[in-house]
């Protein structure tokens, strides 16, 4: 295994050197996004390819930056697509200049439809039930879902499916904070907890986030659990700890890894990979019993 | 209170003025009449500026009542004002520094051509004439294109003047408007002010100098305090006295004496 | 902090009177001191720079691209440089374009209306937030900050509130196998067949930007425009009605937000309500750029228009020209002061001829 | 838009000679009239409301979260009210919060030196951002807007593409095993054993009003502050140094982005490189609803530290509320607005007495 | 030029001063001694501003050179010329609006009392002098926390002279000081000019009235255009000479004529 950065790479592949943009609708400086760029960067490093890591999280932005990929006559897209709608027409257009693009992360139920060669990624809906369901098996009566965006469909789904996978076992709520800012995502997660004393489940939709919920359980004196989706390497401390109960993996490094490397094979020997289905990296969980399995990785930042 | 033969354009009945705690103005009562120049006189902060803002529409008066034409107002915009033919020359400028001259001289009045949705600005119209006028007052601006901000504060001052006496239909009022003004210019603004009353204007002249006061006015008006305190018409004072009243008489004899000791003493070094 | 002046410079000028002090100014001279000129050197110089540094950015594609870029911003910046140029600012002009998006799309899709009258309520409710943005202004005489702060917060809210109660997920539903949708589609989101194929937003920007800057230089509207943001007391006092200028340049906003949220639904189908929070502040950064005055009073539509494509051509050039991800907001922010600068230099040698 | 008149009113105000137009104004129109007493009451107004519809708050553990997460604002929002009245901008100020951070940690992580040491040179750091902000101003005379703007990207870039370079990640790496962790952490994050714990950013936060306000209104320097802001070429003329008070302001913005930046670091042990965009807005919200003047000259401290508390009050005060959650920016919003309006009664009605 | 007894403070030789393409100011050359009053008359826009705003330090020359006690010196900023007691009142007033009376008075040059980091200002002296010295002035400012922005334009004039009045330690600039002010308050300030004279100060006094200038000044420069186009000495012009010179001559003669023809004729009415 590729152990990102580093460079115990091994060999080079000696096939052409192809130019590949990978876009996504990271915010900048998101750990989460970072492990999938590390991915995507061993995978270009092995099969000798010049990648460009591109992001913007405004949808219309998006589109634009994958309209410059097709200026620039890349071989090959890599696109995530929370809101595939202003993404449509830029796709169209790599596809009519004969670019392949490849999906990953987020557009499971779009990226047939946008007749991309392949899909990397986890389905939102089957991960929060995944998720829902896990809560419901632990006794959660009333479960606090934080969202750290506002009006980020990716997060919303993730939250409703939670609603679904819990069923008729207890009931969900969502809260708004503002990822961006520790001080104020600690203060409205402690208020929501001493405002509803009932809640015995927080689930965080990111890992930084989980972190700052760890002081806000303890800030507000509430005895409710705490999970999140994603994972980086402080989380893994904070679910050996049991701070963190478990989390919800979609293994990011390999979304990275997987969309570059099969645009690659495209690329060299015309192969696709998943046959006409998408390729599932979660969800799995993590927790106590199999933390220590990735915590050497999550040190390295690649899990 | 005077008579007069002229019809009354515009009369102010016990006006008074409040800004929050300051009483500014009490029970002023004042008329304009058709060809003839009120002057107003008064220390500083009498409340010359308050009673000028108060009939150009700019402040509400808080009591009494301001009739113009026989009917009662209380003026809630400038704009209104502006439309009964009263133009106004204000203290503090009222030009925008940052406009060009021409543009400044026309604001709120502009000229237009063409028609319905393509009618534009006549600007070739609106520069010749701001030349012209600025040059009958007597002030050289090179460029009519240049931002009011850089001209110097006498030539600001004309614009304004040029402008309200070009735009005033009924009532003239200037507030102290050769305040900033050379010895050339303020004749010329006094010959206009006369021009004015003599085409049937009603003007109200605020002035610090009883000289250029006692050579134009009608009537005379002194406030004191944000009272009258001395109303009559040319007919009823001399110069004299009417500078004794506006500089409260004995004060200003033995300051005035002084003064000329001490100018003595110099000159004899 | 010497305020630049000069708000115009075509015409006449004819002078008062000879006067020996001065001197005609040199043609270059007057044109370096238009309002607009340092920006367009600017944003001349950082193009070069990119077509030396990004030869993708040589070919017609990635220029149009570019411009249409550019004019998605633009099309608010000239709005946003008029509002500016009258004194006000107006932080609800980002999330507007979404709210003119969701009302044409959920009111033609929920009432199962042609989606040509889904576009007209949405122009009728973008032109009643510039309404109630300027009227609450002239009313309360707060400033314009915290009262489209307010309405930033409320529209922002109400995108979200009112997109998860009617359809019960934060997107509007997709409109494109609605009535009307594909002439509606035909006209906001029409492409020229010219080159790679330019997109009719970039016309729509370049109609905006002329008929501003006609509105500003030739009309009685401008004059009013620059008046009431130069120096609104002295505007009052001569006549001019400074609150009805102002609650109409709000209006304008309103009008634009409508024109680009339009563009935005029918060439995406469907619209987010999270989107277009943050988007105020590239409109003003558009128009400050390009040499508006955020005191108001002074600046020009073409100046903004400018403004907006000195955007266009950073981010895009930036991912043209393959940089670091990681860095292009330090190129971003570097080029943002490197181009004001030369707007600055330019101005002063303009000033000292 | 009339602007609203008094800076201070305090002190002495012996009449010149008695005058028999001026009333003695009472005693409660002189308080009514202070810059911040509107926001005060707009404030006591959203608790009340707050109190009533939120019987969480009325425990002392709620109040101690609403003054911890205003003082995270309020601690900003003094620095950037006395830049405002200094009448400039500092949109920077949100990311230098995350520099500092990120300096702090990653100088004592990689150098493995004291954390202490870490401390100082994010201070130096700090101070050297507003250094550089405040000169490029003066010596350009550009609007603050276009330099912080520019320092804004240029900030956001370095935070990211340092951190990545020396990390390999986009966030800084824990310290807390390292030396002098354990004393800063007592002193940046001290919990005072008050009800549930008082957060020492609180007090920071107050001193820091007090030593504001006493600035403000008992030194030369804060007459220069508001004459720099009020009316920079009359300032000049009387030989205010203008450009060195600006400078000064943009350095005392450093300073509180240190503090801050020191307290999130040892709180939460590490830095996110991303953290902190967006904040700015936020701190000029505070100053401006606390009354502080857009264009400079006037305001308060105090002010702004109401205006932060107010923000506080409202999204803590909407989730303790327990209203639903998609609605609470119209909330915000409205709350914004209405806050503001009352202070602009209050004006008024101290204004008529 | 003038000689005269006494020592030269200040002197300007060959000055000129651009503003981009206007040459405002040319080959200027003047001298202000010790207890002496220079008058500085001229039409508006002749550049009489303009020329004390390089005395002041506001503007730096574009040529010639100016020596301040013998010293050349060239201002960079404001704060050079009052650490060198040189005082000025700035036609476009310099007060901050939004900023108290007392506050404006003292600012710049603030009094303060404690030590250290603990200095404080002494705002209880600072109210008190600002208060005694508006009331020598002759006028009444109720309220000496009003923001100077509520004053009336005469009491703003009033405080920036009472400031420089105060402050001036070695030469004082008035820049049409008495422009907005009343007979009583006018007479106030010429008798401080003169007191500053006595006092051995020199005074740069500008004004467009040439009774005033005449009462007291010692030496009349007046521009023309950017130019001098008279240096006399008191002794060697009459009043009648110096109006004459500031209107030029003939021009005025006619208007004058004109202007009481005007009023005879309505005074006839
Ligand atoms: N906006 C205001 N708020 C409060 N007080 C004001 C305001 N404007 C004027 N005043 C006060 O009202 C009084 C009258 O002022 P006004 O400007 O009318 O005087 P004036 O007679 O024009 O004086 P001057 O000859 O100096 O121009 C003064 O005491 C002044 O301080
Ligand atoms: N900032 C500036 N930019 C360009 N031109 C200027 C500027 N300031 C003044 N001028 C021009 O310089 C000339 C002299 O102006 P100045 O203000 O010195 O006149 P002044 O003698 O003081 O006139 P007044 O008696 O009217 O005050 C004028 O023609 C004016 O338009
Ligand atoms: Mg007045
Ligand atoms: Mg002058």
């Amino acid at each position: 295994q590729d152990s990102g950065d580093s460079d115990s790479g091994g060999q080079a592949a000696s096939t052409p050197k192809y130019k590949i943009t990978l876009v996504t609708h990271a915010s900048a400086g998101d750990t989460f996004w970072d492990i999938v760029r590390k991915g995507a960067e061993a995978a270009a490093k092995k099969d000798n390819i010049e990648l460009q890591y591109v992001n913007n999280d405004n949808a219309s932005q998006q589109a634009t930056l994958i309209q410059n990929a097709v200026d620039a006559k890349v071989d090959g897209i890599a696109v995530t697509m929370p809101n595939v709608g202003p993404l449509t027409s830029a796709i169209a257009n790599a596809q009519a200049a004969k670019i392949p693009v490849i999906g990953l992360n987020a557009g499971y139920n779009d990226w047939k439809e946008q007749k991309l060669i392949g899909y990397f990624g986890q389905d939102e809906s089957i991960a929060g039930q995944a998720g829902g369901q896990r809560l419901a098996q632990e006794g959660a009566k009333k479960v606090l879902c934080v969202i750290q965006t506002q009006g980020q469909s990716q997060l919303e789904d993730r939250c409703k499916a939670i609603t679904t996978g819990l069923g008729s076992a207890g009931s969900v709520e969502n809260i708004y904070v503002n990822g961006t800012d520790a001080a104020a995502t600690q203060s409205t997660i402690t208020a929501k907890l001493q405002q509803d004393q009932s809640i015995d489940h927080v689930i965080t939709l990111g890992a930084p986030i989980a972190l700052i919920a760890v002081d806000s359980i303890k800030e507000a004196g509430s005895s409710a659990k705490l999970a999140t989706f994603d994972t980086n390497g402080e989380l893994v401390a904070a679910v050996k700890d049991g701070s963190v109960e478990w989390a919800i993996d979609q293994q990011p490094y390999l979304q990275g890894y997987e969309a570059v490397d099969s645009l690659w094979l495209y690329l060299t020997n015309a192969n696709t990979i998943g046959g006409g289905e998408a390729v599932l990296t979660g969800p799995a969980f993590i927790d106590s019993s199999n933390i220590d399995a990735v915590s050497e990785y999550a040190k390295a930042g690649t899990r | 209170m005077n008579t007069s033969p002229n019809t009354e354009i515009l009369s102010l009945r016990d006006v008074g003025k409040r800004y929050g705690n300051v009483h500014a103005l009490r029970g002023v009562s004042l008329s304009v009449r058709q060809g003839e120049i009120t002057c107003v006189l008064g220390d500083n902060g009498a409340g010359k500026s308050t009673l000028i803002k108060i009939i150009a529409g700019l402040h509400a008066h808080t009591e009494g009542t301001v009739t113009v034409n026989g009917e009662e107002v209380t003026f809630t915009s400038p704009r209104e004002a502006l439309d009964r033919g009263i133009a106004t020359v204000y203290q503090d400028l009222a030009l925008v520094p940052l406009m060009s001259i021409w543009r400044n001289f026309f604001l709120g009045q502009e000229v237009r051509t063409g028609w319905g949705p393509f009618a534009r600005l006549d600007v070739k119209h609106m520069v010749r004439t701001t030349g012209e006028e600025l040059t009958k007052m007597g002030i050289s601006v090179p460029d009519l294109d240049r931002p009011v901000g850089a001209l110097s504060g006498g030539q600001r001052q004309c614009i304004a003047i040029a402008r309200a006496i070009y735009f005033g239909a009924k009532v003239l009022i200037l507030d102290e408007p050769t305040a900033a003004l050379g010895v050339k210019q303020s004749g010329v603004v006094l010959k206009y002010v006369a021009k004015a009353r003599d085409a049937g204007l009603g003007v109200i002249f605020i002035t610090h100098n009883p000289h250029h006061a006692y050579l134009v006015g009608n009537h005379f008006v002194i406030l004191n305090r944000g009272n009258v305190s001395l109303d009559s018409s040319r007919a009823d004072i001399t110069l004299d006295r009417l500078t004794n009243e506006m500089a409260g008489g004995a004060e200003l004899e033995a300051l005035s004496h002084e003064l000329s000791a001490v100018t003595a003493a110099t000159d004899a070094n | 902090m010497s305020a630049p002046l000069t708000p115009t410079t075509h015409a006449g000028g004819a002078a008062t009177s000879a006067d020996d002090r001065v001197r005609t100014r040199p043609l270059l001279s007057v044109v370096l001191s238009r309002p607009e000129i340092g920006s367009l050197i600017g944003a001349v110089a950082l193009f070069v720079l990119f077509l030396v540094v990004a030869p993708t950015l040589r070919s017609g594609a990635a220029l149009l691209t570019v411009l249409y870029s550019s004019s998605t911003i633009g099309i608010m910046a000239v709005s946003v440089a008029l509002l500016m140029i009258g004194g006000e600012f107006d932080l609800s002009a980002g999330v507007a374009v979404t709210t003119a998006s969701l009302t044409a799309s959920m009111v033609a899709y929920q009432l199962h209306l042609n989606v040509w009258v889904g576009v007209l309520v949405a122009l009728v409710l973008a032109l009643a937030v510039g309404l109630f943005n300027g009227w609450l202004l002239v009313r309360t005489g707060l400033p314009s900050f915290i009262i489209t702060l307010g309405s930033f917060f409320m529209l922002t809210g109400l995108n979200l509130g009112v997109t998860k109660v009617v359809t019960g997920g934060v997107s509007s539903p997709t409109i494109s196998d609605m009535d009307g949708f594909a002439s509606a589609k035909a006209f906001f989101d029409y492409t020229l067949p010219i080159g790679n194929g330019l997109r009719i937003p970039i016309l729509f920007w370049v109609a905006l930007v002329a008929v501003a800057t006609w509105i500003l230089l030739r009309t009685r509207v401008g004059n009013w425009v620059f008046a009431s943001g130069g120096d609104p007391a002295a505007a009052r006092a001569v006549g001019v009605p400074v609150k009805a200028t102002k609650i109409g340049l709000f209006m304008a906003v309103g009008f634009t937000a409508w024109l680009l949220g339009m563009h935005n639904l029918f060439a995406y189908s469907n619209a987010q309500s999270g989107n277009g929070v943050g988007n105020e502040l590239y409109y003003i950064i558009a128009a400050v750029v390009g040499g508006c005055l955020m005191t108001g009073g002074y600046g020009s539509a073409i100046g903004a228009a400018i403004g907006a494509l000195i955007y266009g051509v950073v981010t895009n050039g930036i991912v043209y020209a393959g940089w670091q991800a990681d860095w292009n907001r330090l190129f971003l922010g570097a080029m943002l002061v490197v181009a004001t600068i030369v707007n600055l230099v330019v101005k002063n040698q303009a000033a000292k001829r």
